[in-house]
């Protein structure tokens, strides 16, 4: 089978492609989407915690 | 079971709201003639423990025991021996007074009429019984729930700010009946912003996010 | 314990509470007319909207009276938990030493009693507008008899979830009609089968069978979501 | 009915952040190495079918794919009432981050299965049964997370999740029936079904690879879910303050 043949698809290219195109997209965003929504969150609780730190200090001196 | 509490016990019990804590390992004991008044700042999470203890509500960590049982698996028995009354009066203005302490009554336990038209005079509501309650003043809707403490044979009675709204007659009845109550046996539990001087009863003050009951005198 | 605390007797309550509900209802009778109103209305449209001949209306009309009673039981849901939870009465329900179960089960008989009731009354009139013979009317109101029970027992769950959410309607009818379905499909066919002259047995046991369930089942689920509802 | 107190001791938040994080790597490279393979063998290896053609290639999506959607929404049916019951906090995790997935495999399910229609069926939509039911758990998915978003308070909104998930799940065979005797009623509706013959052997590996790479990948991504849900709903422990406090 040469490449040209194989994407082809006997002719149901644009379906057979389509179907798995779209899933590599859809299950590659939620498979990358946690690793941003893990930033976020260290990054938000980073704040939080430095915020808490700071009070605790206010409330020593 | 040995550490059985012949009333409520609250056994390290933490609450949050969000993700903030609101009280974290409160522990106490609630004994027949015991009252326990909850203060505290608006949001430091008053009504939140109220609703914990009358199962209303989960905490997050710890457990509630009436009669050394956790309160979820003694439902029956417990909500038998409780009377909450919480802010909102669950009162239904279209129905007269006589028509919600019925429905109250036959919620938590008898059917029967008897007694309303009493609690109802004695609450200082006579010749109102067949008014709706949409209208009765504030105040005196709030007498038609609290109406439901001269009828109720419960033990345990926790109220969240009873006094909203009432007069100073009204109040100072009230505390009569609490020291009835108190000296019957009975247990309470209760917020308000005005004072509170119920002359009866062992009473212990919890202010919130404290969690040490001080003695009151 | 004290001898004269009287054992709280479950049938009263229930009845109690079903009494109330209806003398509410009664009260604000008004407001029924609303998803009534809404029922004729929707049915009125399709002529409407699709072309007034007989032949085609006679064959849209089992699925267009149920899927506009479909909605109309979604839209009267409202009114089943919605005042007792914000006056706190739901509250009271709650910590009743009763079977939560059983008293959410007297509300939802109560609210059946008020709204699917008059949906099955109003149906000849709505079947007659649609061009429906008379054995179709009279198997649309015997589904309906069987439909609206499982609608309101069913939609008490979404209810309970939803109570007291924001934008709760829109929500409840995307967790409610899904489910739903089952009814609407054996119901319409019931009605379809009856005007062809063909037996409808089966999907009136489906439909049985179906209200057996949702009654042991659904009122359990109502109650323990309206206990997280009311928290 | 009471759990063994292990258990408990294993499903808390902190030993499932660790274990989870030493499990990835593993659920990930098998998921690429099956991945590899079962795209080799579905678009390679694969013979030609009769009917269909190449067309049928779709099938190691599509087919997969709809397994998971059902699998997922069992898994987290049990999971919430798991949660429900015996008060798993981890347990009730697995229902709610496991539902975007779910959902993401449902709607490839049905987008795959209406371009397989086209060339089969000459339409993009069919009423047919699996379609059909596959549209409805697609709602279930959708209704479920829109309920998990508007309840703020995270372990009420487990808790009405865990509801409405059960009631699905009671449900599902009752819709996946009902559809099924609806469209054999209106069978003249539906074009030319596929006769589904015994598989070949050549063809039927690379789907059970698939499903098997899909599995894995479902197990990748739902621990990797679960470990920042983790941290968000376990930011007020000391452990999770050291987690952030390492994080560069």
């Amino acid at each position: 089978m040469n490449p040209s043949e194989f994407f082809h698809m006997g002719g149901y290219a644009v379906y057979v492609w389509s179907s798995y195109g779209l899933s590599l997209v859809v299950l590659g965003w939620i498979l990358i989407s946690p690793i941003f929504t893990r930033k976020s969150i260290i990054k938000e609780l980073k704040i939080k915690y430095r915020q808490q730190q700071r009070q605790a200090q206010d409330k020593n001196e | 079971m040995t550490d059985a509490v012949a009333g409520l016990h609250l056994k390290s019990i933490s609450c949050t709201r969000g993700y903030r804590d609101l009280f974290t390992n409160l522990e106490f004991e609630l004994c027949p003639g015991q009252v326990i008044r909850v203060e505290g700042k608006n949001g430091s999470g008053k009504t939140s423990l109220l609703r914990i203890m009358a199962g209303l509500a989960q905490p997050l960590e710890g457990e509630v025991l009436w009669q050394g049982r956790k309160i979820h698996h003694a439902e029956s028995d417990y909500f038998q021996n409780l009377l909450f009354l919480g802010h909102r009066a669950a009162i239904k203005f279209e129905l007269t007074p006589v028509e919600n302490l019925c429905m109250a009554k036959s919620l938590h336990g008898s059917k029967t009429e008897n007694g309303i038209e009493e609690a109802l005079y004695q609450i200082g509501l006579y010749g109102f019984e067949d008014i709706p309650c949409a209208q009765l003043s504030a105040g005196q809707k709030r007498r038609v729930a609290l109406a439901q403490l001269f009828l109720t044979q419960a033990k345990c009675w926790i109220l969240d700010e009873p006094y909203t709204s009432l007069d100073v007659n009204a109040v100072s009845m009230l505390e009569g009946l609490f020291a009835k109550h108190l000296n019957n046996g009975g247990m309470l539990v209760i917020t308000s912003h005005q004072p509170i001087t119920i002359p009866a009863g062992e009473q212990r003050k919890l202010v919130l996010p404290n969690t040490q009951l001080e003695p009151l005198i | 314990m004290n001898a004269s605390v009287q054992t709280p007797s479950t049938l009263s309550a229930f009845i109690s509470l079903i009494k109330r509900d209806l003398m509410l209802s009664y009260r604000h009778r008004n407001e029924l007319l609303n998803p009534l109103l809404f029922f004729v209305i929707v049915v009125t449209l399709f002529p409407l909207g699709v072309s007034p001949e007989k032949q085609l209306l006679q064959t849209m009309a089992p699925g267009v009276i149920w899927v506009a009673a479909l909605l109309a039981a979604m839209l009267s849901l409202d009114t089943l938990f919605k005042s007792d939870y914000e006056d706190g009465t739901l509250e009271q329900i709650m910590l009743s030493p009763h079977s939560n179960a059983l008293l959410v089960l007297a509300k939802i008989i109560s609210h059946w009693l008020v709204t699917g009731v008059p949906i099955i009354l109003l149906a000849p009139l709505l079947g007659l507008f649609m061009f429906l013979p008379g054995e179709g009317i009279i198997t649309l109101m015997l589904t309906l008899l069987l439909g609206t029970p499982i609608l309101s027992l069913v939609g008490a769950i979404g209810m309970a979830l939803t109570l007291g959410l924001n934008r709760g309607g829109m929500l409840l009818s995307l967790l409610v009609l899904p489910l739903y379905i089952p009814v609407l499909i054996f119901s319409a066919s019931a009605v379809d089968a009856s005007m062809a002259g063909l037996e409808i047995k089966g999907q009136l046991y489906f439909l049985g069978a179906l209200l057996v369930l949702s009654i042991t089942l659904a009122p359990l689920a109502a109650a323990t979501a309206l206990k997280i509802s009311v928290e | 009915m009471k759990l063994p107190a292990i258990v408990h001791k294993f499903s808390s938040p902190k030993n499932f952040y660790v274990m989870s994080g030493k499990m990835i790597p593993w659920f990930m490279w098998g998921f690429v190495l099956s991945l590899l393979v079962g795209l080799y063998y579905g678009l390679f290896v694969a013979p030609t079918d009769y009917q269909q053609g190449e067309s049928y290639r779709i099938m190691y999506v599509h087919v997969p794919a709809a397994w998971m959607s059902m699998f997922i929404y069992m898994i987290m049916a049990v999971s919430a009432a798991v949660g429900l019951i015996w008060r798993i906090k981890t347990a009730d995790l697995m229902a709610s981050v496991s539902a975007p997935i779910g959902a993401a495999f449902t709607f490839l399910a049905l987008v795959t299965g209406s371009l397989w229609g086209k060339p089969m069926w000459g339409t993009y939509w069919v009423w047919d049964a699996r379609l059909t039911s596959e549209l409805i758990l697609l709602f279930l998915y959708l209704g479920f997370i829109a309920l998990q978003a508007a309840i703020e308070e995270p372990r009420n909104a487990a808790r009405a999740g865990a509801i409405l998930l059960i009631v699905g799940v009671v449900n599902i065979p009752i819709i996946h029936y009902s559809v099924e005797w609806w469209s054999t009623l209106h069978q003249g509706a539906t074009v030319a079904k596929f006769d589904k013959p015994s598989m070949h052997i050549s063809m039927l590996i690379p789907l059970l690879v698939m499903a098997t790479s899909f599995k894995l990948y479902y197990a990748a991504s739902v621990l990797m879910r679960a470990r920042s849900e983790i941290l968000r709903r376990e930011q007020n422990t000391r452990w999770v303050k050291e987690i952030i406090d390492n994080e560069s």
